[in-house]
């Protein structure tokens, strides 16, 4: 038994039983902090107990004395517990450096840049919940076309992530931003279709937009249409395109729209995890995203992407329950 | 029967005056020793993080009751610097507050209700509940 | 406080004041089991003690209670060690089953037949240290040729399982069997350079067969030399390759080497997990791999990998450390 | 002084013989008030498991010495079926022996040395050891 915890122990005590003040138990409180930093063990702090007890009352009956020792009985297995639980404290922390490895691994792999093109605004911002992302955005452009890729695989964390790779791979096989995109989900659905099993699938959307003609043009593999807002009416329409998830087939018929921009125009691209935010109350309603969204119109893209990730952020206490990806092409 | 009190938090004293203000009230409202114990120990933990972390705030004890429950709401309140990151200080085993379940984890888990509010640079508001059982 | 638990516990403690047996305590210590299973925390049990103490002796001092007090308020800390301790269990369940799927998805990501090809035959085993494998065998064939690519990235679980999808899509951005080792290796450096960070290395063997000429050419990108098989003189040489790890400059002159196989020749291509085994006596020689490898000539090329695998696991006291992959192409 | 003896585990009673002979050992020795209790947790956790999972064996108990150091080293034998997966049994957690810090890893962690031999089919043998600080 550590005799300097013993010693201090015993005065606490002592001044305890003399005076039953908020004080002293305040200083016990404290002394058990230090006692669990130092690997005491419960079983070890009943023994303390017992043996300052014994000190502080000299005839203390062997009744009581003896019920200490069934007590040290009953708390060994306490003390084994928290003994386990260290170990997985320190697994745990290995794990953890291993995913921020991973993390950083999986950002040099799917790093994207933003554009600058002339005449469009753009922001863009992508946050997963747990180390892994298994969102996706990916930007292809030349002199007048920028396109961009939003893709979600249905999941999260690891095994989402590893999916998401291949995304990448097939976006970087592709020619050029000018590539229609039913023929970038077909090329993609092909190779998700070959490489993934039977139970993943992704949703991705794929948009391409024209400088020079201000035009819009998408297609979606099952995944959440876009908002489209007219600056002119103040009013947001969603960007419907059918579409299967990728994976399921290898031969799908996909759909392929367009939309023209007035200038302050804008479309906001996004995955479930911005719709699908929960607050205690249940579901975010799509009607609040979109005030939020255009109570900062004004703004710069990038502004008001990581304005509604902090405003949904608040909305939720702070528990993100899924990957987050928030793109805006907004004319200008 | 007092409802409502509180205490400054500006030095370790304080921390003691808290404590013994949430034992009253819950002894009052009827919980039992190890309870008692356990309010009082998020409540510690609370007046001790103002005093490390803002410097100085306030600590707020209410008798509520809701239907035909009865509980005990213990308000942490300071105009410190905020809490840059809410989810990495809810994590389990961060330790800056010291290791093995302490910190506002251990609040949480203390208590049966838990809410945190904080602006960065602004300040920190922390309620916590127990229900009479 | 629990009164079922309360009610047990008084009587155990009862007898054992009465009478301090061992089967007492071994009641007591049984008794702890169902506690720890009912999450009564540590705190609630001193507090049942202290009531049924106060029962069991009327006339209880003051001070005992009072001190009971003291123990109750310093074990609250251990109570939410254990409350912790608990979540975290749960954390790691919910991890072990997103490892399990994250290294199915990977199974079927990364998977590649061994192709059939006359006169030639061809065995393969990968075998990850943990979940992921960051080792990665992957073959190339047309009528004539067969290509294989065998990588390492330096480290293993997730991070290196991450970097692997990357030499696949590599792989699969070639047009066939037939292309130089040293193309192929340019190539997969290029897209390594490109996409990851600086601290991240893959080391690379390509080698291809061509079953008319019996020539194997190869080239090694910082990669174990694999073993040729001479069956006539019944001699192991290494073939070595000069070439700079994948990823370190986007510029790399690799050196191309060819040798014709007679008839039972054979060459072994590895990882660094099969020459680095380790024993409880240190690093397994280089010559007892290769005893191994002789042992088993004449057995098909699976075969033979899988036996060697099983023995190094046997001189490896059942511990892997790396991950493990052998490759055996044997002219018959 | 008895220097080796042993406990035939048959029944449930046998395993309390196992660990009052431990105990007592433990005590002459001069093992402390806890150790002696950890030491007669991991003796009860190896004869409950020769009961439950064996059906019989045997529980060893000797008063070893190495060098200045006094130990007391307790040998648990069955001709049972073997354990099938060692590293599975070893892992904390795994919850067929009853959940938190109970099985073979809780009496790993009770002693300071600890073997274990096992083959498939033909029974296992845990040596583990505590010494005397
Ligand atoms: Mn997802
Ligand atoms: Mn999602
Ligand atoms: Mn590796
Ligand atoms: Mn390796």
């Amino acid at each position: 038994m550590p005799q300097e915890f013993k010693r201090q122990y015993k005065e606490i005590l002592e001044q305890y039983t003399l005076r039953q003040t908020e004080h002293n138990l305040y200083e016990g409180q404290n002394f058990s902090r230090q006692l669990i930093q130092k690997n005491i063990s419960p079983e070890e702090v009943i023994s303390i107990h017992k043996a300052s007890l014994e000190e502080i009352i000299p005839n203390l009956s062997a009744d009581v004395s003896h019920s200490f020792d069934l007590l040290i009985e009953v708390m060994i297995r306490y003390g084994l517990a928290l003994k386990e639980h260290q170990t997985l404290i320190k697994k745990q922390e290995n794990f953890k450096m291993e995913m921020e490895l991973a993390s950083n691994v999986q950002q040099t792999l799917l790093k994207t840049k933003i554009p600058n093109m002339f005449g469009l605004d753009i922001g863009m911002i992508s946050v997963p919940a747990q180390e892994m992302n298994g969102d996706y955005a990916y930007f292809l452009n030349d002199e007048t076309s920028v396109g961009v890729a939003v893709a979600d695989v249905i999941g999260k964390g690891i095994p989402a992530a590893l999916c998401m790779s291949m995304i990448k791979y097939g976006m970087d096989s592709l020619t050029g931003a000018k590539t229609d995109p039913i023929v970038v989900l077909d090329v993609i659905n092909r190779i998700v279709e070959k490489s993934v099993s039977d139970s993943m699938f992704i949703s991705m959307f794929y948009g391409t937009y024209n400088t020079t003609r201000s035009e819009f043009t998408y297609a979606s593999a099952g995944h959440e249409p876009p908002l489209f807002y007219c600056a002119k009416s103040e009013r947001f329409t969603e960007l419907q395109a059918k579409g299967l998830l990728l994976g399921v087939v290898p031969n799908v018929k996909y759909e392929q729209h367009s939309v023209v921009f007035d200038k302050e125009d804008f479309v906001v691209m996004m995955t479930d995890g911005v719709t699908e935010c929960r607050s205690k109350e249940g579901f975010i309603e799509q009607q609040t995203v979109m005030d939020i969204i255009e109570s900062v119109r004004d703004e710069s893209a990038q502004a008001m992407v990581e304005y509604v990730y902090k405003k949904l952020e608040e909305l939720q206490d702070f528990e993100q329950r899924d990957d987050f990806t928030l793109v805006i092409f907004k004319k200008i | 029967m007092k409802l409502k009190s509180s205490v400054d938090i500006l030095s370790e004293w304080d921390i003691v005056a808290a404590r013994q203000l949430g034992r009253n009230e819950a002894k009052e409202v009827g919980f039992g020793t190890v309870d008692q114990a356990r309010i009082t120990t998020a409540i510690s933990e609370l007046a001790r993080n103002i005093y490390l972390y803002a410097g100085k705030g306030n600590i707020e004890i209410k008798q509520i009751t809701q239907g035909n429950m009865q509980g005990l709401l213990v308000i942490a309140s300071d105009q410190g610097p905020g809490i840059s990151d809410v989810r990495k200080v809810m994590e389990d085993g961060y330790t800056t507050s010291g290791g093995l379940g302490a910190g506002l984890p251990g609040v949480k888990r203390l208590m049966d209700d838990f809410k945190i509010e904080t602006i960065f640079g602004e300040g920190t508001t922390i309620s916590a509940t127990k229900w009479l059982r």
